[in-house]
């Protein structure tokens, strides 16, 4: 089938948006998984770019690279997960304020 | 014709010899060795002597090239002439009856070999500053003469005393020997040669009379001769160098080092004749210091502070006679003086000897039954230095009046002022003689000179008796002057002044005529007295001018200013790592915003550069 | 309709992720942003690129988002947790964050004006992509499995400890 | 001779002085000995005092004795290049006696790994001969470091109380500027491909290149900081006197007698003849850094109540002659220079090691707390007098001869400096004797009780005594050996001509038109 036309400047703002919120709930949540969550947010908007900039050009690179940050995702959220354990067990908490070690 | 080299080598051998062997030789072989090698050294010069005198010739002699650096070329090389004849004699003659005084003086001493071997190398630097045929070696030995006169002075090195009068006694020297160094400088650059009669050749064909150049060669050259003669204005250094043992000041700072200055300026008379304003600067430095010292010498109460300013004084007359160009008469005061105040400082050291180190003189007195051979020495040693009729000191003092009576314009001055100087070497030399050996007896000598000491005693008597009938081959260095034609009355006027300087002695100190004790005793006579005895504060002024701001200087940037800027750039750099420091928080949020601000930053650049 | 389609889901996923992010109970957040990533996976589809809008739904959606639902559950923050998280999200802590991605936002989208027209509406076959993938992009599929391989690991290591710590307390 | 054979000996032999020690602790230090000493003979042996076979380089031919050069990185035009003329081979055979002497100051005061250090002062012998043969500027920025890492080891391990802080300190200095010597030579090597079409570091290859005059200032530049901090001049040389007091004997020995020389081979050999004109240019600017760090380095001298550190800050006084000499850049001051470097090599040696003989003695390098010594050590006594005379410049001792000839020299370029730096002969005079006052004269402490110097200790100081009185009074061998080398350097880098600088000498004197 074939997709729709879609005015390239809208789904790249909408990406923008979509980045920026990332953004911001990576510097606004003190705790470590909705900052994870926001990764994925950042992550996934900027597939949403590549995906549109492969549908402009009609070819395959777009979702490809796509695949591609799927799989850094992937690998992202199993590392953070498995890091986000290890705070919970060192510093009793998922506040990043607090878990932190060095003084500044 | 005997071998030149040797006259020198023979002190020199034996000073390394003696040093080497760490005082480890038995006394005896140091007192042989060190007196010994100063007669070998006598011998040799009679004989260089007796030939120079038969034939009359200039002898020079070159060991071997010094250094070869483009046209410097100064060579290790002798030049014997009438001058070199006349000092190379007086230094190892008076030098050897000074060794010979010296055995017995200083038998008791535990580091006599040290002490042969440091009047030994004196010996042999003073000869080579005679007999250098060029400026840097006679500056070599002119240094080494003053780094002899260092260690003897603080020879006695347990006593800080002794040790800073050495240390003043070299380094005010020293800025004198600077001095010269920049004019041999000068006179290298200017004149491309260092040989002293090459280079008065040339200084005479180059330059006219009264051009700068030679007037600033000779004015450094001056300073040299003024510090080392202790004349003003660094005269200072030599009261307080009476701290070495007493042979020493005779050998030294008496006879030998401190006329070095004299010797200097005669060798380079001809640089001299070129400037006439530093030979004329040379004659009023000569008179105030001789007025200077001979006011100083009436206050001391130091036997040998009295006899150390009145050298200061006769070296005065030297450079006097200097500078109203009566060269041959200041060379001949040089060797008389040097007969008589040797004389006078070991008939010294021989009363200091025999009562247990006493230097004052109000505590001495009524020596003279006691001590019969010394106080004989010490009477002719003070009609000597008094300039009393017939004795040497009257020939050349005499001398030295005359030409400067017959100098025109400040001739007169230069002679009334001398005059003056002549009446006061009267009044301290007796003052001396009468508070010393007459009167009451304060301290009981211990024991009698033993023969060591008497006999250059006594040939320093004769010597300073008759040594103004001696003719000294100078004919062929210095310019004839012409012959003394002043009227009979200033002949009278320079024979009566000692005179009378001798009666006014007799009616202060021994009479009692004079009613000098409540003039003294007043406010304004102790004043004057007091200044007198500190040498006119000259000291007191130097101290505040150069010595405390020097080391308060030194004190104040001891620990290093110049660290303060490194420190500075280490304080920044510290400062600045904790302040980025501080940036590492470990705030995972913190870094995100930075990134996120770092990152707006880039978008903008970006933009800015897309536009 | 198809358009108004697109914007119906680029709204509920704009809608959605803001929800998500700023919710204190993180298994609220949690099904925001699964509904944000459904919305995307539908404007992939109407861009013309089903075989992404299939993985997206499958791996993202499913397979990524359920990790956080495990690791969520297995923190068991409670009550406490999400009363502790209201009070972060309280006014003030906005401020800096939302300057900054505001500032940035404005910045991306002028960077955007000059974008082409539109999209070109032919779909790409999850067939091209394949070809594609395994041919000059087969050195990016290598890395990527290294990638996973070294998640694997990491995450295996990192996550064992604190399984077993735990085992033994219990 | 093999000049590459010279230094591998000496890495070598320190690398069998470092694993000696597993034997016998003894064993170091008779390994460097050996090693030191074969080099020293080898040299003396084989060294062929005439000039070698033809010379690369046009600027150069007849001055240079031997020449070697192997391709090392030919991409980059650099090659292991050395090659010695008379000035190398004096400060060769000043290092490698040098060196024999601080094995000796260092005999019975190591306990600590004494392998690892003969191995370290072995290696900056190395380090030092290599900086004096290196005719590639990549090879000589080598060199370069490797004698200053062993000397900062030397500092950091086997130092005195504040060892870290001097050491970190010497490093930071040398490595700095010597960085900045980095990229001065990749600058001139750059300018030096842009203006011949060929890269190459070596010294002949860059000798005479014209250059433009903002960027030959700026490069001259940056050699002149990494050789002045190394002489070292004022104001670059605070890191001395705390190097030089924390410093083990063999330490301070090593960095007075040979590493400040190495800043003044540097300038002579690279900085002045590279870039003739900035030099020039600057010339008065670093007679000024001349003067000053003469009298500076003198009031301060006097300043100190520490042996060590009162000799470091003599020797600051000394090196502004060094640097006046070499700024003059005439024949007698130029002689005076190295004639200086010399025998202050040899008399500043000669102090360092009866500092360290007495610190190991009476364990305090205060003089106030010293006095009276020569009562109860008068050999150290006669030698401490003897070095001091040497170092207030006695005539008849060479260092009078050194600094006579630079002041000579420079009166006729710059006659007020020179009566500004003939200053330094009475300040010397101050500080020498005051020290001669503190630790020797004056009344001894009769509870001390202290060895004299025994034979191996007079043995060097015979030595060191018997070349500085060799030096002082017949000195023309050595300045034979220089000549050569002085008048091709001068030649490739003519500053003004002498005769018109004898003439602004004389305009220059006060009152000449009077």
């Amino acid at each position: 089938m074939n997709g729709l036309q879609i005015p390239m400047e809208q789904v790249l703002a909408l990406a923008g948006i979509l980045f920026s919120c990332g953004l911001l709930g990576l510097m606004l949540r003190r705790n470590i998984i909705f900052m994870l969550m926001s990764l994925e947010v950042m992550l996934n908007a900027a597939a949403l770019a590549f995906v549109a900039a492969g549908a402009k050009w009609s070819q395959a690179d777009g979702q490809i690279i796509f695949l591609l940050i799927l799989t850094v995702a992937a690998a992202e959220v199993a590392v953070g997960l498995g890091l986000v354990l290890q705070i919970q067990r060192r510093f009793k908490t998922l506040d990043m304020d607090q878990a932190r070690r060095l003084r500044g | 014709m005997t071998a030149i080299w040797l006259i020198p080598l023979f002190p020199l051998a034996s000073a390394t010899l003696l040093l080497l062997s760490a005082g480890r030789l038995p006394r005896q072989v140091a007192a042989v060795l060190g007196a010994g090698s100063v007669g070998l050294a006598a011998v040799c010069v009679a004989l260089t002597a007796r030939a120079f005198l038969a034939d009359g010739e200039v002898r020079e002699f070159t060991l071997w090239t010094w250094m070869a650096v483009g046209e410097f070329t100064p060579r290790i090389a002798f030049y014997i002439d009438g001058l070199t004849v006349v000092m190379m004699s007086v230094i190892t003659g008076v030098g050897f009856l000074i060794h010979l005084y010296s055995v017995e003086f200083m038998w008791e001493d535990e580091s006599i070999c040290r002490y042969f071997a440091y009047m030994n190398l004196f010996v042999g630097a003073m000869l080579l500053l005679v007999m250098a045929d060029n400026l840097l070696l006679l500056y070599l030995g002119w240094e080494g003469v003053g780094v002899c006169s260092y260690l003897l002075v603080g020879f006695w090195y347990r006593d800080p005393a002794n040790g800073s009068a050495a240390r003043k006694a070299f380094v005010v020297t020293r800025i004198g020997d600077t001095a010269m160094a920049l004019g041999l400088f000068l006179l290298f650059t200017e004149l491309g040669t260092l040989d002293i009669q090459p280079l008065l050749a040339a200084a005479d064909s180059q330059w006219q009379v009264g051009d700068t150049l030679p007037i600033l060669a000779t004015a450094l050259l001056l300073g040299g001769a003024v510090g080392k003669s202790a004349q003003l204005p660094l005269h200072t250094w030599l009261p307080d160098a009476m701290a070495g043992p007493t042979p020493v000041s005779a050998l030294i700072h008496a006879a030998t080092m401190v006329t070095a200055g004299v010797y200097l300026i005669a060798r380079t008379f001809g640089l001299f004749q070129l400037a006439p304003p530093t030979q004329e600067a040379v004659a009023w430095i000569g008179l105030s210091t001789l007025l200077l010292a001979a006011f100083a010498a009436l206050a001391q109460h130091d036997i040998k502070r009295i006899l150390a300013y009145s050298t200061i004084s006769q070296i005065g007359y030297m450079f006097l006679a200097l500078g109203v160009g009566a060269y041959a008469s200041g060379i001949f005061h040089l060797v008389t003086h040097a007969f008589f105040k040797a004389l006078l400082f070991l008939a010294a050291g021989a009363v200091i000897h025999c009562l247990h180190h006493e230097h004052n003189i109000f505590r001495m007195g009524g020596l003279r039954t006691r001590l019969p051979v010394v106080f004989w020495s010490f009477l002719i040693g003070s009609a000597a230095l008094a300039a009393l009729p017939f004795t040497s000191g009257f020939y050349s003092k005499d001398a030295i009046l005359l030409s400067a009576w017959e100098l025109p314009g400040i001739g007169h001055w230069l002679w009334a002022g001398g005059l003056l100087g002549a009446l006061l070497t009267g009044i301290y030399s007796f003052r001396l003689v009468f508070v010393v050996f007459f009167g009451e007896a304060h301290t009981q000598p211990d024991h009698q000179p033993g023969w060591k000491m008497s006999l250059p005693l006594a040939v320093l008597c004769v010597l300073s008796l008759v040594g103004g009938l001696l003719v000294l081959p100078l004919g062929n260095v210095f310019p004839p002057s012409g012959h003394h034609a002043a009227g009979h009355t200033i002949e009278y006027i320079s024979i009566g002044t000692p005179l009378l300087g001798l009666l006014l002695a007799y009616l202060l100190f021994l009479g009692r005529q004079l009613p000098v004790d409540r003039l003294v005793d007043s406010a304004p006579g102790r004043n004057l007295r007091n200044f007198w005895l500190s040498g006119w504060r000259i000291d007191q002024l130097y101290d505040a001018l150069w010595v405390r701001p020097f080391t308060s200087l030194s004190r104040w940037w001891r620990n290093e200013p110049v660290d303060r800027i490194y420190n500075a750039v280490v304080a920044f750099t510290q400062w600045a790592h904790h302040k980025l420091a501080a940036l590492q928080t470990g705030e995972l949020r913190w870094y995100a915003t930075t990134m996120v601000f770092g990152l707006m930053l880039l978008l903008a650049i970006m933009l800015r550069n897309a536009t | 309709m198809m358009e108004m389609l697109f914007y119906l889901a680029a709204l509920v996923a704009l809608l959605a992720t803001v929800l998500a992010l700023t919710r204190a109970n993180a298994a609220h957040a949690l099904i925001y942003l699964i509904v944000s990533l459904l919305a995307v996976a539908v404007l992939f589809f109407l861009m013309g690129a089903p075989f992404a809008a299939a993985l997206e739904i499958v791996i993202y959606a499913g397979a990524i988002m359920v990790l956080f639902v495990f690791v969520i559950m297995m923190l068991n923050v409670g009550e406490e947790g999400v009363a502790r998280e209201r009070e972060w999200l309280g006014g003030r802590n906005w401020i800096v964050p939302g300057i900054l991605s505001a500032l940035l936002l404005l910045e991306l989208l002028l960077a955007l004006r000059h974008a082409p027209a539109a999209t070109s509406g032919t779909a790409v076959a999850p067939k091209a992509i394949g070809l594609t993938l395994f041919g000059p992009y087969v050195l990016a599929v290598e890395i990527a499995s290294m990638l996973l391989l070294s998640g694997l690991v990491g995450a295996y290591h990192l996550g064992r400890r604190f399984i077993v710590r735990r085992e033994r307390k219990r | 001779m093999s000049m590459a054979g010279l230094i591998l000996l000496l890495l070598l032999g320190g690398l069998l002085a470092w694993q000696a020690e597993r034997i016998h602790p003894n064993l170091p230090r008779w390994t460097a000995l050996v090693t030191v000493t074969a080099a020293l003979l080898y040299l003396l042996a084989a060294a062929p005092t005439e000039p070698g076979a033809t010379m690369a380089g046009p600027h150069y031919s007849g001055s240079w004795l031997l020449h070697l050069k192997l391709a090392w990185m030919p991409r980059f035009g650099i090659a292991f290049e050395l090659a010695m003329d008379g000035l190398s081979l004096l400060l060769l055979v000043l290092t490698l006696l040098l060196g024999l002497i601080a094995i000796a100051a260092s005999w019975s005061e190591i306990d600590f790994k004494p392998g690892l250090f003969q191995a370290n002062v072995v290696w900056t012998l190395a380090g030092v001969c290599g900086v004096f043969l290196a005719v590639d500027l990549f090879l000589f920025f080598l060199f370069w470091e490797v004698m200053l890492i062993p000397m900062y080891l030397l500092i950091a391990i086997w130092g005195h109380e504040n060892k870290t802080y001097a050491a970190m300190k010497f490093f930071i200095f040398t490595q700095a500027s010597g960085l900045l010597m980095l990229l001065a030579i990749v600058v001139l090597a750059w300018q030096g491909l842009a203006l011949t079409g060929q890269l190459s570091f070596s010294y002949f290859d860059l000798l005479g290149l014209s250059f433009d005059p903002r960027l030959g200032w700026w490069t001259m530049l940056g050699f002149f900081l990494a050789f002045t901090v190394k002489l070292p001049a004022f104001p670059f040389h605070t890191w001395l006197p705390d190097a030089h007091t924390q410093a083990p004997t063999a330490g301070s020995v090593l960095l007075a007698g040979i590493l400040l020389k190495t800043g003044a081979y540097g300038l002579l050999r690279l900085c002045i003849p590279l870039f003739p004109d900035a030099s020039q240019q600057f010339a008065p600017v670093a007679m000024g850094l001349g003067v000053a760090g003469i009298i500076y380095g003198a009031i301060l001298a006097f300043a100190q109540s520490d042996f060590k550190r009162l000799v470091a800050y003599s020797s600051v006084s000394h090196m502004g002659f060094v640097l006046l000499g070499l700024y003059a850049w005439n024949a007698l001051a130029l002689q005076g220079a190295v004639m200086q470097m010399v025998a202050h090599g040899v008399s500043t040696a000669a102090l360092f090691m009866l500092a360290g003989a007495l610190q190991h003695r009476l364990h305090t390098r205060d003089m106030g707390r010293m006095g009276g010594l020569w009562h109860q050590a008068p050999r150290m006594g006669a030698c401490a007098m003897f070095f001091a005379l040497a170092s207030l410049g006695l005539p008849g001792l060479g260092n009078f001869v050194a600094e006579f000839l630079v002041l000579l020299g420079l009166f006729s370029v710059q006659p007020w400096l020179a009566a500004a730096a003939s200053l330094g002969l009475v300040t010397a005079a101050v500080y020498s004797l005051w020290m001669m006052q503190q630790a020797f004269q004056g009344a001894p402490d009769t509870r001390r009780n202290m060895a004299d110097f025994d034979g191996r200790e007079m043995l060097a100081m015979a030595a060191m005594m018997f070349a500085l009185l060799w030096l002082g009074l017949h000195p023309q061998p050595v300045l034979d050996l220089a000549q050569p080398v002085l008048d091709s350097l001068r030649a490739a880098a003519p500053f003004d001509n002498p005769v018109a600088a004898l003439d602004t000498a004389a305009a220059a004197v006060p009152g000449r038109g009077l």
